[in-house]
C-alpha cells in the first residue's frame, strides 16, 4: 500500500517573550491508507501544533507535506481541506445552530447547495454516531459525549479521505470516553477511513491505534513507534485481559515516563 | 503583523494604542477645516476648528464657573447613582421577592427620559443644581443596579458551592465570593451609567438649567459665537473621556 | 411554601405600581401641594383622557416618527461601521476610541448649533437621534466582533472559509448578545435624545408639549405627556428585548 | 451492631425540576469506619456526588438518615461549628478564588470558621512545602497550572485538619502522569493524618489503587450494587498497576458497571 500521507522535516517555532521558541524540530511520519495512527506525547510537546499544521489551520515554518500524491504549498489549499475531516479538542460546535445545521456546515461552506442530497448525507452521518433523533437539539441541550459525537459526524459528513482528531475525548469522563472509543473504532472499521489521532491516554492509543507514535518534549521529534498487531475482533472483546495488550501497555507507559521530566505540570 | 519588539516596551505600547485615534481625530479636524474654508461657510454658522482652538484658550477663565458647575453636578450625580444602584442590587440579589417586585420597575425607570421631568422638577425645586443631580441619579442608577443584580445572581456555581460547603453565612458569602465574582458585571453597569449621566446631565442643562455649559451653549449661540459654543462641547467631551477613562483604569487594577 | 413564581413575577410589580399611585395620592392630599406643582393622579388621568384625541395623540405620533426613523437609521449604520472596522486591526484601534468619545458626548448640545445651520426643522430631531444612538450600537457591536473564540476561528480556517463568509457564519451570531446590549442601550438613548430635541427644537412632539404645558402651568397635561413618553420608552425597550429572546436562544 | 463512624441508612433523594422529578438516589445504605479510605465508583449520573454532598450537609436527603460520629443530621437543627470543622470537602474543579493569593485561598476555610489566621500560618506553610508549592504562596491562581491548583484545592480542604475528607473526582481533569503523582501524595497524607477519606472517581484503576474498600454504583436511579474489599496490602505503589490481582479487581468492577448501551449514556 502506497504511503497516503507523509510529513518530512516539519518545523515550527513561535514568538515567546521576546525570543523564538522552537516547538517542532523536524517531524517525519508517513501514514498508509486506511490506517489508524495515534500520536502521543507529554503536554506542551507540540502535538496539537503538529495536527493543526496537518489540518492547514496554522502555517508550517519548514518541511514538506505530501497528501495523496499532491504536495500543497505553504497554506493547505481549499481542495485538500475538503478531503480532510477534522475533530477539534473541545467539541467546537456553533451553539446557535441545531445539531443538523452544525453537521451540515461543511457541506454549505464547500458550496454544495442541493438540499435533498445534503439532507441524506447529514442523516447518514448522524446515524453513524447514533444521534439521528437528536437532530433538532442545540448543543446546550446535549451531554458532553453527545456533543463530541456531533462533531465527529460533522467531520464525516463531507466523506473525507482522512480523519484528524486532536485529543477529542480529553474533556470527557472516563466511562463516556471508553464508550466513544468503542464507537470511533466501529466507525473506523466500517468506513475504512485513514485516521490520525492525538491523545495523552495510553489505553486509548493502544485500543484504537494500529501504530502509536511518541513525540519527545519540545523541540519535539518522533522518538518511538509501537506496532499494535491486534485485529478489530481482539480489540472489541475484553481487551483488558489480552496478554499482547498488557505487555504493550506497560512498555508504552515506560516509554512515556522515560521522556525526560516535562515542565512542572 | 505586529512585530513583537515593538510590543513590550511600555512607551511603544502606549504609542501603539494612543497614536491611531489621535491621528484619526486630526484627520477629521483637517477635513472639517478644509470643508469650512472651501465651502466658505460663514463663521457664525459653523465654527472652524482653529477658531474653536482659539476660543478654548480665550474664554477658559470666563467659562470656569460653568465648567465646574457641570463637572461637579454630573460627577456627584453619577457617584450617587452608582452607590444607590449598588445598594439596591445587594438588597435585590439577597431577597428574591424584592427582585420580582422591583426589577421590572427598574427596567421601566431606565427607559423613561428623565429630561422630560426637568421642567416639572424646576417648578418644585427651583433652578438650582439639585434638579440636574436628581435627574442624573434616576436615569443612571438603574443601569448600575440591573447589571450588578445580573452579575450577583449568575455567580459561578462552583465558587458558591465552596462557600456552602464551608457553611459561610450570608455576609461572608457575599463579601468573599459573590461580590468579587460579579465585580466585572458591576463595572459594566458603571460604564453604561456614565453614558446616561453625561447625556442626562447636559440635556437637563440645555432644557432648563441656568448655570452650566449646556445653558452657556445656548447663550453663545444667541450671540452667534459658534466657536465658543463648540468650545463648551469640547469641555463636555473632555469630562466624558475623563469619567470613562478613570472607570477603565480602575477596572484594569482588578487582577482577576 | 414556594409561591408559584410565575404569578409572583407578574403581580408583584403591579402591586408596587398601585402602591406608588396611592402614595402619590396621599402626598398630594396630605400636603395639599398646589395643583401647579404636583397634580393628583386622578387629575392627570382625566387630563390624559380629555386631551388624548387632540394634542397628545398628534405629539405622540410626531415623537414616535422621530424616534423610529432615527433608530432605524442608527441600527444599520452602527452595525456597518462596526462590521467594516472590525476587519482591520488598525481601524479597530483608531475608530473604537473615537466612537466611545462620540457615545459620551450628549448630542443635545448640537441642537442649538444645528438650529443655526438648518433653522427649526423636524428632520433635525431625527439627525440628533441618529447621532446619539449610532455610536452606542457601533461600540457594542464592535466589541462583540473583536472577541471571537480562537477555536471557532480555527474551525472556519479548517473549512477554508472566506473572510466575509466566516464573518456572517460565526462572528455575527457569536456577537449577538453584545449587539443586543447596544440595541437596548440605543433605544434608551433614542427616547432621551428625541425628548430633549423636542424641547429644544419645538415643532410638536411630546417633549415640546411638556415644555409648553409646564410654562402655561397646565401641569396635569404636562404629566399626562410625561406618562405617555415613559410608556413609549418602555415599549421600545420591550420590543427590542422580545426580539432578543427570539434570536439569542442559546445563551 | 455498633454504629460505624459514618453511616448512611436507606437514603433516597428526589430532585424536583419544573417539569418532572428525578429519582437520583434510591434506598442507599453505606458505612465508613474511622480512618478508612473508601472509594465510590460508578457511571456519571449515578448520584455518587450527591451522596458525599449529603455527608457534608450541603444537600438534604428526601428520605433516610445520615449519622456522622454519633450525630444524626436533622433538617432544622444546624450543625454546631465543632461538627462543621470535622468535615473537609475537595471539589472536582479546584475553583480557587482568583482574587486571593494561593496562600489566602488555602487559609479561606479558617477565615470563614473565624479562626486566628496567625496560629495556622505555620501549618499552611508546612502543607504548601509538603507538595513543593511554598514558592507559589504569594502567586495568584491564574499563574499556576492545573496540577498545582488541584494540590492547593486538596490542602485547602484539609487546612483545618478535618476528621473526614470528602473528595469529588479531585483528579478527573488531569493527565495520567500528574494524576499518579497526586495519588501518591494523597496516600502519604492519608497515612500521616489517619483521616477518613471518601473518594469519588470515574477511574476504576485509581479507585482500586488507592482504597481499602470500593462501593460500586449504577445509575437510573442511583443504587449501590457492590461493596468490594481490596486487599492489595498496606504499601500501595504505582508498579501495582502491572500486577495480576490489580487487573482482576479492575475487570471485576468494570464488568459490574456493565456494558452501557449507547442510548443510556447521560
Amino acid at each position: 500500500m502506497s504511503d497516503f500521507y507523509t510529513l518530512t522535516g516539519i518545523k515550527k517555532s513561535f514568538e515567546g517573550k521576546g525570543e523564538l521558541i522552537h516547538v517542532l524540530d523536524g517531524i517525519d511520519l508517513s501514514i498508509r491508507e486506511k490506517e489508524f495512527v495515534c500520536i502521543m506525547g507529554n503536554s506542551g510537546c507540540g502535538k496539537s501544533t503538529l495536527i493543526k499544521i496537518m489540518e492547514g489551520i496554522i502555517p508550517r515554518d519548514g518541511g514538506e507535506i505530501i497528501f495523496d500524491g499532491i504536495s500543497p504549498g505553504k497554506q493547505v489549499s481549499k481542495e485538500l481541506q475538503k478531503k480532510m475531516g477534522i475533530v477539534f479538542q473541545g467539541d467546537n460546535l456553533l451553539e446557535w445552530l441545531t445539531v443538523y445545521k452544525n453537521v451540515e456546515l461543511p457541506l454549505k461552506v464547500f458550496g454544495q447547495k442541493d438540499k435533498a442530497e445534503n439532507k441524506a448525507k447529514v442523516m447518514e452521518a448522524l446515524e453513524l454516531v447514533g444521534l439521528q433523533n437528536y437532530w433538532d437539539c442545540i448543543p446546550r441541550e446535549l451531554s458532553g459525549g453527545m456533543r463530541q459525537r456531533t462533531s465527529i459526524a460533522r467531520a464525516l459528513v463531507s466523506d473525507p479521505d482522512i480523519l484528524m482528531l486532536d485529543q477529542p475525548f480529553g474533556a470527557l469522563d472516563a466511562i463516556t470516553r471508553k464508550t466513544l472509543n468503542q464507537e470511533l473504532l466501529r466507525i473506523w472499521h466500517t468506513t475504512q477511513k485513514t485516521c490520525v489521532m492525538i491523545t495523552n491516554n495510553e489505553n486509548e492509543a493502544l485500543y484504537l491505534g494500529g501504530r502509536v507514535l511518541v513525540m519527545s518534549n519540545s523541540p519535539s521529534r518522533i522518538v518511538h513507534e509501537i506496532e499494535v498487531p491486534l485485529t478489530y475482533e481482539e480489540r472489541v472483546n475484553n481487551l483488558a485481559l489480552n496478554p499482547i495488550y498488557l505487555k504493550l501497555r506497560t512498555e508504552l507507559a515506560r516509554i512515556v515516563r522515560s521522556l525526560d521530566t516535562p515542565r512542572q505540570n | 503583523m505586529e512585530n513583537y519588539a515593538l510590543k513590550n516596551k511600555p512607551i511603544m505600547r502606549l504609542l501603539s494604542t494612543g497614536l491611531p485615534p489621535v491621528v484619526l481625530i486630526i484627520i477629521l479636524l483637517a477635513v472639517w477645516q478644509i470643508a469650512c474654508i472651501a465651502g466658505n461657510i460663514p463663521k457664525w454658522m459653523l465654527a472652524r476648528p482653529t477658531d474653536v482652538g482659539v476660543a478654548l484658550t480665550a474664554d477658559f477663565k470666563e467659562l470656569l464657573p460653568d465648567i465646574l458647575s457641570t463637572y461637579i453636578n454630573i460627577i456627584v450625580g453619577f457617584l450617587l447613582a452608582v452607590a444607590i444602584g449598588l445598594v439596591i442590587a445587594v438588597l435585590i440579589s439577597s431577597f428574591s421577592l424584592l427582585s420580582a417586585a422591583l426589577t421590572p420597575l427598574i427596567i421601566a425607570l431606565c427607559c423613561i427620559p428623565m429630561v422630560t421631568l426637568v421642567p416639572m422638577m424646576m417648578l418644585v425645586l427651583g433652578t438650582g443644581p439639585d434638579v440636574k443631580i436628581i435627574a442624573i441619579i434616576i436615569q443612571a442608577f438603574p443601569l448600575v443596579n440591573l447589571n450588578s443584580v445580573v452579575a450577583f445572581i449568575n455567580v459561578n456555581p462552583e465558587r458558591l458551592e465552596l462557600m456552602k460547603s464551608l457553611k459561610a453565612n450570608k455576609v461572608q458569602t457575599f463579601t468573599q465570593c459573590i461580590f468579587p465574582d460579579g465585580i466585572h458585571g458591576v463595572f459594566t453597569g458603571i460604564r453604561l451609567a456614565s453614558i446616561m449621566a453625561m447625556v442626562t446631565g447636559v440635556a437637563s442643562e440645555i432644557v432648563g438649567g441656568k448655570a452650566g455649559l449646556g445653558s452657556r451653549i445656548i447663550y453663545f449661540i444667541n450671540f452667534s459665537k459658534t466657536a465658543d459654543a463648540f468650545s463648551c462641547i469640547v469641555y463636555i467631551a473632555v469630562l466624558g473621556i475623563l469619567i470613562y477613562g478613570i472607570i477603565s483604569i480602575v477596572e484594569r487594577q482588578i487582577k482577576w | 411554601m414556594k409561591i408559584n413564581s410565575k404569578a409572583v413575577n407578574i403581580c408583584a410589580p403591579i402591586i408596587v405600581i398601585i402602591l406608588l399611585i396611592i402614595l402619590w395620592q396621599i402626598i398630594c392630599t396630605v400636603t395639599n401641594i398646589s395643583f401647579h406643582v404636583l397634580p393628583k393622579p386622578g387629575e392627570v388621568g382625566t387630563a390624559l383622557v380629555e386631551n388624548f384625541r387632540g394634542t397628545i395623540l398628534l405629539d405622540t405620533m410626531a415623537s414616535v416618527k422621530v424616534m423610529l426613523i432615527g433608530y432605524c437609521i442608527a441600527v444599520p449604520l452602527g452595525f456597518v461601521i462596526a462590521a467594516i472596522s472590525s476587519q482591520f486591526t488598525l481601524a479597530v484601534r483608531s475608530i473604537m476610541p473615537v466612537l466611545i468619545i462620540l457615545m459620551l458626548t450628549p448630542m443635545a448640545t448640537l441642537v442649538p448649533i444645528f438650529k443655526l445651520f438648518w433653522g427649526v426643522d423636524p428632520t433635525l430631531k431625527i439627525l440628533i437621534v441618529v447621532l446619539q444612538c449610532t455610536p452606542v450600537i457601533a461600540v457594542n457591536s464592535l466589541s462583540g466582533f473583536i472577541y471571537v473564540p480562537e477555536a471557532k476561528k480555527e474551525l472556519m480556517r479548517a473549512l477554508g472559509c472566506r473572510k466575509w463568509e466566516s464573518f456572517f457564519r460565526v462572528t455575527v451570531p457569536n456577537a449577538m448578545p453584545q449587539i443586543f446590549t447596544g440595541l437596548k442601550l440605543g433605544c434608551i438613548l433614542c427616547t432621551i435624545a428625541a425628548m430633549s430635541a423636542d424641547i429644544s427644537v419645538g415643532q410638536g412632539g411630546l417633549g415640546y408639549r411638556i415644555q409648553v404645558a409646564s410654562s402655561l402651568s397646565a401641569t396635569d397635561l404636562a404629566y399626562a405627556a410625561i406618562v405617555v413618553a415613559a410608556i413609549l420608552g418602555v415599549a421600545l425597550y420591550m420590543i427590542v428585548s422580545v426580539i432578543e429572546s427570539r434570536i439569542v436562544t442559546w445563551k | 451492631m455498633e454504629k460505624s463512624y459514618i453511616s448512611i441508612e436507606n437514603v433516597s433523594k428526589v430532585f424536583q425540576t419544573r417539569k418532572h422529578s428525578i429519582a437520583a438516589l434510591k434506598d442507599i445504605s453505606m458505612r465508613f469506619e474511622k480512618g478508612e479510605f473508601v472509594s465510590i465508583v460508578g457511571p456519571s449520573g449515578c448520584g455518587k456526588s450527591t451522596i458525599i454532598r449529603m455527608v457534608d450537609d450541603i444537600i438534604k436527603p428526601t428520605e433516610g438518615s445520615i449519622t456522622v460520629d454519633g450525630f444524626t443530621y436533622d433538617n432544622n437543627v444546624p450543625l454546631s461549628s465543632e461538627q462543621i470543622q470535622k468535615l473537609g470537602f475537595i471539589f472536582q474543579i479546584p475553583n480557587l478564588y482568583p482574587w486571593f493569593t494561593v496562600k489566602e485561598n488555602v487559609m479561606l476555610p479558617l477565615k470563614i470558621y473565624g479562626k486566628d489566621l496567625k496560629e495556622y500560618d505555620e501549618r499552611a506553610n508546612s502543607l504548601l512545602d509538603g507538595v513543593g508549592m511554598l514558592e507559589y504562596a504569594n502567586a495568584y491562581p491564574a499563574e499556576i497550572s492545573g496540577g498545582m491548583s488541584q494540590r492547593i484545592g486538596v490542602i485547602r480542604g484539609m487546612i483545618h485538619s478535618p476528621d473526614i475528607l470528602m473528595m469529588d473526582e479531585p483528579y478527573g481533569a488531569l493527565d495520567e502522569s500528574t494524576r499518579e503523582t497526586l495519588n501518591m501524595e494523597l496516600l502519604k497524607i492519608w497515612k500521616d493524618t489517619g483521616t477518613t477519606i471518601i473518594f469519588i472517581t470515574h477511574n476504576v484503576e485509581e479507585a482500586v489503587l488507592l482504597s481499602e474498600r470500593v462501593y460500586v454504583m449504577e445509575s437510573h436511579p442511583g443504587r449501590v450494587i457492590a461493596d468490594i474489599k481490596i486487599d492489595l496490602g498496606e504499601e500501595r505503589t504505582l508498579d501495582l498497576i502491572g500486577e495480576e490481582r490489580f487487573g482482576e479487581y479492575c475487570t471485576e468492577i468494570e464488568n459490574l458497571i456493565g456494558k452501557i448501551e449507547l442510548a443510556k449514556i447521560k
